[in-house]
């Protein structure tokens, strides 16, 4: 990043881009958050929101690489029926880390932690969040989460799957499960001053004008999935504690040889786990918002509902854990009233994809990398969803539960979402974050390579689930070898999608064309200052005189002359609620 | 909110009356839950939990509303209180609940009816 | 299975409710096919009809349809809920066994199936049993969580340590069937594979009287003498504990008030903590028999004292039902 | 960069998140003005002292199902704990709800030494709190009620009064712990009191400490009654 940071200087040596340059650029080497001050210790005290986002991005990358490395394990296991690349210790150990790693370190982090924190401020109009130490100290938290965990690598791995369920975590497995635990205890914190750090800049820290029907969508479905993070994650925080108590000091309040109840467990660890689905899928769903109302140049289709459908998801969401738990052994009538919820839960989701279809109708869409993904997002998120009513529905569920039918459901989910979204917001933002645009014929491929290599990899696990192919299962009878090779075919392809932008983005950091303040004539506050953008992130205090997503007039990738284009003054009114 | 806007200039000084006021009814609903859960309420046992619980709750709203200053706060801050209550609230409720519904599950005793004889004959 | 040319694409059906439940996944199929055709159609209609024209233009702003949001809000209501109602139906259909079942017991262990038969068999990682007939297991753990799954029959349910679980199933063809552990209970997850067995009536008798062995009764009456438990729980007036002849079944009238039926839960909570519900008119004196006693050695506890059946005469063990319809 | 550099992490684990000003004004940057910025510290602690509430809602869930479940066990295992400690203790704690309702007032109308005197006043009642804890615990190690591999207990609904203790010993143990941080805080807040940070304009840090400090106690009045008077009727009943 120092190289980067140094490049401004150096501007006049590049060769020309063929891109227009804007008044902002190139013969004065100008200063942004990047570049206003150097060294490593110069990021790690950052109070800069712009900075911690670049650190949360790379610590998330870190985790993914690591986390997609299980999973390339996973799937070459899974070639042969037989489990012959490695132990099944080993391969216990290695699913459990894939989405230990995934789930708590890559996907709850991804969006919000790095572009929450980077544009939330920037679309309120504020000069940071609300707490700046507060949102290092989440990052720091979340290292430690994740040296500790990492830690338990080291120490021999852990054995219990993600979800830790007792009494195998607390009593019989022979792994590092407290040092995890530890490891997501103290992650789950750095998820909640995100989260608090989120809805106090929402409510305090809003621009003149910016009221909240002038929220851009992405504000309000991060304000969402900051609902849920600050309300559910301390119950995991605890279930999890109470496992890591339990084996530390014998302290059995899940031991089912005191009369504990290891169903007591579920409830509290799927109170948060199920509502942590939409701490990953509501942002990107903000993010499509977002991208498809830029790349189709239309106000998004009913603004309002779109809103309200996030905070729909994030409460009703609340309501649903107990479908985790249809053949647990909890009450069958405990597991009715969860599957109503959840076929409840499932409409505010079509009411989004619906409102995106609705936007695209009747305007002059392109196909740049971002919207590619916006696509991606929309074909297999509904696949997605519409899955999930196989598992939401009794009956059904009752075959499909921990089958692969419920491994491929997820994934299209968090993978198919969740990462497709996330990948979205990085080609959306990456000129504004870095000032450089990347290749984009290279982009569309990747792009395109994802989409085939996620069916592939993930579709047929929903006809290996149907068939009773039980998840986390090291090996497996014959019958099924054909759909697990074709999938092992697929995660090589999804593999190479995920290489790709790694290497392109990194490549524009230096030789990519500059990119101008709004390279996609995009509306949102984070478009009208510079990119990358000053310390403070705007000049002077914007003030918000319009609806947002005002696709109605020409916009262009240039910063208004100074003094021209600004509000006389800011109102000294400012709504704060 | 400009209510709140006032409020920093010139904080609300709640007068040491009110404190002490609070801090005296504390004590007495310390003293009454203590003595209510000693004494023998006979048939009616089963409201000791209860009892202990409202008065426990009372205490909570009086330490709320003039110790945390919520009474004289921002109505966001009203909303997000009763939120959290809520969500507590379901939390507790809905997995209660599920223990609760397991009792009520149908189980037919099917040995029973094999045992009384009345089927065999289906059974050939 | 043994197939040569691709696999199937569908379990084998072979249960009463697996028509239905392939029926119930049809129709939310061809739901969710629609759904996704048409979105999927919808994008491309779309991403061709408005591409980018020349000249850049701006369309005209929409700002969106009430109308619009509350059909397509109300309409996806109304079908998940028909999804709710006929999955709920089957659900509780699936979760009710019929009257007189054929019993059978499964012990969950790290990592395996122990599975008893009424009439003494034991198996392994092995169930065998009879088509047309409805089956109902009674399931515990001995460590961690497991669960039973037969996806041929379309039926799952997670086996708890210090708890009875039950489900039932009744085959409708003849064949040999996987069975999973489908709950991840530890290193050789994987291995805790099975096989059902299915059979017709009488090869399964044939099979029940090769099997060999006391039947569960007789090794739960052996047990109930071993440990000495008919020290306290006799016939006479005036022991110092209740008498279990006729108990099952009944409603029993506790000391602190309340009442509760002599299920199997009740009698594994009696042997394994018997202090938490104590008859009314006895004292606590019991010990635990939690470690003492294995959990299929519990089984065959609650099989003997159910065989007890409903007089106060210890009478002949009831879970002779196959062998006396058999012997017709 | 100004660097702003400070106890994050410290800030952190009291639970007193809002950022302590620069000493050249309490004013930070990014914020309009102090109204803003207090409002905004306010909102940050409520939604802190929420997620709280939802991290003790964890194991009160908990409690609540093994309660309805064994019930006369937990009464059985509630009788053993001293209720003439936990009274005085639950009155140790009002008062130092009060000292502490009182501290902020003191920071109001800009009194710095009744503050120092106040909040020392509060963690002296914070200490004494946790000694008599220290005593119950010590009773309770000498009876051999600590869960875990050591519990002793005779009785036949040992299991089900070892998990009343496992109860017991964790939700005290999360409160204790919580008060030993609030104490820690609070001596910070005593030293920049004394050195004059705080006035008419900016107490918003003694504030959110008091906000912190009070739900402690509301918890300890929740779990007074759920865990030491629940056994006091039987216990008089003996």
């Amino acid at each position: 990043m120092s190289d980067r940071a140094a490049t401004p200087k150096t501007a006049s040596e590049r060769p020309p881009t063929r891109r227009r340059r804007s008044r902002y650029e190139g013969d004065v080497p100008r200063e942004h958050y990047l570049n206003v001050a150097y060294g490593l210790k110069s990021w790690l005290f950052t109070i800069d929101h712009k900075r911690i986002a670049i650190l949360y991005l790379l610590s998330i990358t870190a985790f993914f690489a690591l986390g997609g490395l299980m999973a390339v394990f996973i799937r070459l296991e899974l070639l042969t029926p037989a489990g012959d690349l490695m132990t099944s210790e080993i391969y216990n150990r290695v699913f459990t880390l894939h989405g230990v790693l995934m789930v708590f370190f890559f996907l709850i982090p991804s969006i919000p932690a790095v572009f929450g924190n980077f544009f939330l401020p920037m679309m309120v109009g504020a000069k940071d969040m609300a707490f700046p130490r507060l949102n290092l100290a989440s990052w720091y938290i979340y290292s430690l989460g994740g040296v500790f965990t990492l830690a338990a690598i080291v120490a021999g791995g852990v054995d219990t799957g993600w979800t830790f369920y007792t009494p195998y975590s607390s009593t019989y497995s022979n792994s590092a499960v407290a040092l995890t635990a530890i490891g997501v205890f103290i992650n789950g914190f750095s998820s909640i001053f995100t989260g608090l750090n989120f809805i106090v800049t929402i409510h305090k820290m809003r621009a003149p004008g910016m009221t909240w029907m002038r929220l851009p969508l992405f504000v309000w479905a991060n304000y969402a999935a900051a609902l849920i993070m600050i309300l559910g994650t301390p119950v995991v925080a605890m279930a999890i504690f109470l496992v890591a108590v339990e084996r530390l000091f014998g302290v059995g309040i899940f031991d089912p040889a005191l009369g504990g109840d290891p169903i007591l467990y579920q409830h509290l660890f799927w109170f948060y786990s199920h509502p942590a689905v939409y701490i990953m899928i509501l942002p990107s769903m903000g993010v499509m918002s977002e991208v498809i109302a830029c790349f189709s140049r239309k106000r998004i289709f009913g603004y309002g509902f779109i809103a309200a459908s996030s905070l729909a998801i994030a409460t009703v969401g609340f309501l649903v854990w107990g479908h985790h738990m249809f053949v647990s052994g909890q009450s069958i009538y405990a597991s009715m009233v969860f599957s109503v919820l959840t076929m409840l839960v499932a409409v505010p989701s079509a009411v989004k994809v619906f409102n995106w279809l609705a936007t695209l109708w009747r305007g002059s869409i392109s196909f740049e990398t971002p919207m590619l993904y916006a696509f991606g997002f929309l074909g297999l998120f509904t696949v997605g969803g519409l899955t999930g009513l196989y598992l939401g529905t009794l009956a059904t569920d009752v075959h499909l539960h921990d089958t692969y039918f419920i491994v491929a459901h997820f994934h299209y989910i968090m993978v198919g979402g969740a990462v497709m979204g996330y990948l979205a917001a990085v080609h959306f933002w990456w000129p504004k974050m870095t000032g450089r645009m990347y290749s984009e014929w290279w982009g569309r491929l990747s792009a395109g390579l994802l989409f085939i290599g996620f069916n592939l990899t993930f579709f047929p696990q929903f006809l290996m689930g149907y068939m009773g192919m039980p998840r986390r299962y090291h090996f497996y009878p014959e019958e099924w070898q054909v759909l697990n090779v074709l999938s092992t075919a697929g995660a090589s392809i999804l593999g190479l999608g995920y290489l790709i932008p790694i290497i392109y983005l990194t490549y524009s950091l230096r030789y990519g064309p500059i990119a101008g303040p709004n390279p996609w004539r995009a509306t949102g506050l984070e478009w009208t200052t510079a990119s990358p953008p000053p310390q403070h992130n705007f000049e002077q205090t914007p003030v918000v005189t319009e609806e947002p997503y005002d696709y109605s007039k020409p916009i262009v990738n240039d910063l208004p002359a100074p003094g021209a284009g600004a509000e006389p003054k800011p109102s000294p009114a400012a709504p704060r609620s | 909110m400009s209510h709140d806007a006032h409020a920093a200039d010139s904080p609300h000084i709640v007068p040491l009356s009110v404190y002490l006021t609070i801090f005296a009814l504390l004590m007495v609903f310390t003293v009454l839950t203590v003595w209510v859960a000693l004494i023998d309420l006979g048939p009616y046992g089963w409201l000791h939990t209860p009892l202990a619980l409202l008065i426990a709750s009372v205490k909570a709203t009086l330490v709320v509303l003039w110790f945390m200053h919520v009474k004289y706060g921002s109505r966001l801050v009203w909303v997000f209180v009763v939120a959290g209550l809520a969500w507590l609230a379901l939390l507790v409720g809905i997995t209660v609940g599920d223990y609760v519904g397991r009792t009520w599950e149908p189980d037919p005793h099917a040995w029973q009816a094999s045992a009384d004889g009345a089927d065999f004959r289906q059974l050939g | 299975m043994n197939g040569s040319q691709l696999p199937p694409l569908l379990p084998p059906s072979a249960s009463t409710i697996s028509g239905e439940l392939d029926l119930l996944f049809a129709y939310i199929t061809a739901v969710s096919l629609f759904f996704t055709v048409a979105i999927a159609i919808g994008l491309g209609v779309l991403a061709f009809l408005y591409r980018r024209k020349a000249g850049d233009p701006i369309p005209k702003q929409i700002h969106g349809n009430t109308a619009l949001e509350l059909v397509w809000t109300g309409i996806p209501v109304l079908i998940v809920l028909s999804f709710f109602f006929w999955g709920t139906d089957l659900f509780f259909r699936m979760r009710t066994p019929p009257a007189d079942p054929l019993e059978i017991f499964v012990v969950g262990k790290q990592w395996m199936w122990k599975i008893q038969h009424q009439e003494g068999p034991r198996e392994i990682n092995e169930l065998h049993m009879p088509v047309g007939q409805p089956v109902k297991l009674t399931m515990t753990s001995e460590d961690v969580i497991h669960s039973f799954s037969v996806p041929a029959f379309r039926v799952k349910q997670d086996v708890l340590p210090g708890r009875y679980t039950t489900m039932w199933f009744e085959a409708t063809k003849t064949g040999t069937y996987h069975l999973f552990c489908t709950e991840y209970c530890g290193t050789e997850h994987a291995g805790m594979m099975g096989r059902i067995i299915v059979m017709e009536p009488n090869e399964y008798q044939a099979w029940l009287g090769g099997g060999g062995g006391e039947s569960l009764t007789a090794a739960g009456e052996r047990l109930f003498s071993q440990l000495g438990c008919a020290t306290c729980h006799g016939d006479q007036a005036g022991a110092r504990g209740p008498a279990l002849a006729g108990l099952y079944g009944t409603d029993v009238q506790l000391g602190t008030g309340g009442a509760v039926t002599a299920d199997e839960a009740y009698l594994r909570e009696s042997i394994t903590e018997p202090a938490a519900k104590v008859v009314a008119g006895y004292d606590v004196i019991m010990p635990t028999f939690l470690g003492q006693v294995s959990e299929e050695g519990i089984l065959q506890l609650i099989a003997y004292i159910r065989s007890l059946g409903t007089t106060t005469e210890p009478s002949e063990p009831a879970a002779t039902t196959v062998e006396e319809a058999d012997s017709e | 960069m100004s660097q702003q550099h400070g106890p994050v992490t410290a800030a952190v684990m009291t639970g007193t998140m809002p950022d302590m000003p620069d000493h050249d004004g309490p004013l930070q940057h990014h914020f309009d003005d102090m109204a803003q910025q207090n409002e905004s510290s306010a909102l940050g602690m409520w939604l802190f002292l929420l997620t709280e509430l939802m991290f003790f809602g964890g194991v009160m869930t908990a409690y609540a199902v093994y309660r309805y479940l064994f019930n006369a066990a937990f009464a059985e295992g509630a009788s053993h704990l001293d209720v003439r400690l936990g009274t005085t203790n639950t009155i140790i704690l009002i008062f130092s709800s009060l000292t502490m309702a009182l501290a902020v007032r003191a920071a109001q109308m800009d009194k710095r030494k009744l503050l120092v005197g106040l909040l020392i006043a509060t963690m002296l009642f914070g200490g004494a709190f946790l000694v008599i804890k220290g005593i119950e615990y010590a009773h309770k190690w000498e009876a051999g009620h600590v869960p875990g591999a050591y519990f002793h207990y005779e009785g036949p609904l040992a299991n089900h009064v070892h998990l009343f203790f496992s109860f017991y010993f964790t939700m005290t143990g999360i409160h204790a712990l919580h008060m030993v941080l609030g104490i820690g805080w609070m001596a910070w807040l005593v030293l920049r009191s004394a050195r004059g940070d705080f006035g008419v304009g900016y107490y918003a840090p003694i504030e959110m400490t008091g906000l912190y400090w009070h739900f402690v106690d509301i918890v300890w009045i929740f779990l007074f009654p759920l865990l030491y008077l629940f056994g006091a009727g039987a216990a008089a009943g003996h």
